[in-house]
């Protein structure tokens, strides 16, 4: 790519911890994905993805208490795209995660958000940042064509 | 934003859902819509997804919920007009093995005859 | 206002200096608007002093450099809401600055951008950021009933 | 993004622009528009800009450069179908004091026989 067609940008979005800014991050998502371009398949599935992690950050992390933050942000560098989402809870160990597609979590109502996450994303870490948040970091390879949609 | 619609079709009750299916994205949800027709004693319950642009893992989970308290009330639940992301959701996370679904109205219509 | 109802928030949007990033703001500002809200009648011409000022920093401010960075700041913090536009460019003193309407000004095809921002917004100011960028920074009074576009 | 059309009515030129007219918001300016409709000697321009949602400083820039161009070729430009904002913008200006607009078209049209 010419240095005049990289589009990398790096997008903050801090709020108070409230699902109604979900559809904030998600317009602003689909703002980028135009630009970067994001492949349009996987649009909706990002998206879904970003709404898991802030479904948690406000629910698991902040635990709904409104005077908590949540900040969002997006970064395109290179081939790459992150979205990285960060609240003020103490965070969970990846242990305590199941495989909802197992028996006996099937008929479970919730446990699918991180396990969405890892389908439609091609990295998911979890982080904590140098302020002491508790943060997950979703990347998106920019230039694979590999269908993660399919996987496994 | 979830908009609704619930009418009877041929002795079925059918939960029209309209929008996006996502955690805190209607004032109802579709775990008090289900409730309030097993409460009217309704039996045969046919959810259609056909207008459902967006859901997310509550979303699935609001259904799993629903198919677990219909059967607790001796009730059948079952799912028509699947767009091809929510069929990939349900694939994805298996829950394509739990759901009887349909592809045609008047197909998941018949079926609660047999 | 309920602690609740309170829709403190922070966006940064770091990208390179290019006009293509305009209807991103735009877009953003737009979704921030219906949160905050922003009175109806003053969006478009919030919108439009922001697109001055980002037209500012890409032409005046970095000279078309593509390898510079601009960034919007949004802001919401009680009653006021604030943008700031940064440039890496080295300013310049409002000394320059026209009054657009006089006799001799008015047949110039440039000029009106700062002018229409000091018409639209409730206050802009000129900054320099701690790592030495240059910004405008406009405010909006959230209260005030008094409308600025009928302004002087 | 700008979108235009150049039409003939009554032996004036209309130039009916649409969406938005911002710096970087198209490939076509509005002052080349202007400029081809000179070049082929036209001597009455009418633009319509009851369809263009927004407009920055760039686009009254573009407005003025027309107006004193076509006044360097002994033509005549004129505006219709302000819409409010536009109005205003031109009012604080001080723009509204150069240009002659029209509400109608008609009147518009008609006013070029004087
Ligand atoms: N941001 C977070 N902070 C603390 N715990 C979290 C966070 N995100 C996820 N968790 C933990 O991981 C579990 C699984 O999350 P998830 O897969 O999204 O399913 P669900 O949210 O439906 O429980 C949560 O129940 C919670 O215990
Ligand atoms: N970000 C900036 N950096 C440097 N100079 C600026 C900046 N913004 C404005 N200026 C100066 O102020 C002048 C007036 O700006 P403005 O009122 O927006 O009109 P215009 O951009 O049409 O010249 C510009 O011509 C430029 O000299």
């Amino acid at each position: 790519m010419g240095p005049e067609t990289r589009n990398d940008l790096k997008i903050s979005i801090r709020v108070r911890s409230h699902l109604r800014y979900s559809d904030l991050f998600h317009t602003v998502l689909g703002q980028v994905a135009r630009l970067v371009p994001l492949p349009a398949e996987r649009l909706d599935w990002i998206a879904l993805s970003l709404r898991e992690a802030v479904n948690n950050a406000v629910l698991h992390g902040n635990k709904n208490d409104f005077s908590k933050w949540v900040e969002v942000e997006m970064e395109v560098s290179g081939t790459t795209f992150t979205i990285r989402v960060w609240d003020e809870g103490p965070g969970f160990s990846p242990g305590v995660l199941l495989d909802p597609r197992r028996p006996e979590n099937l008929f479970k109502p919730n446990g699918r958000g991180i396990f969405l996450i890892r389908q439609f994303t091609d990295r998911a870490d979890f982080a904590r940042s140098a302020d002491g948040r508790f943060g997950i970091c979703m990347s998106v390879d920019l230039d694979s064509n590999e269908d993660k949609e399919a996987g496994e | 934003m979830m908009n609704h619609r619930v009418y009877e079709k041929s002795g079925i009750s059918v939960l029209e859902l309209k929008g996006s299916i996502t955690m805190g994205g209607g004032d109802v949800t579709m775990r008090d819509l289900i409730k309030g027709l097993l409460e009217q004693g309704k039996k045969q319950i046919l959810v259609d997804l056909g207008g459902v642009s967006f859901m997310d893992s509550t979303g699935l989970g609001e259904l799993v919920a629903a198919y677990t308290t219909a059967r607790h009330h001796d009730a059948t639940l079952k799912l028509v007009n699947l767009t091809k992301k929510i069929h990939d959701l349900l694939t994805i996370t298996q829950l394509a093995t739990v759901f009887e679904y349909y592809e045609g109205f008047d197909e998941a219509v018949s079926s609660f005859k047999n």
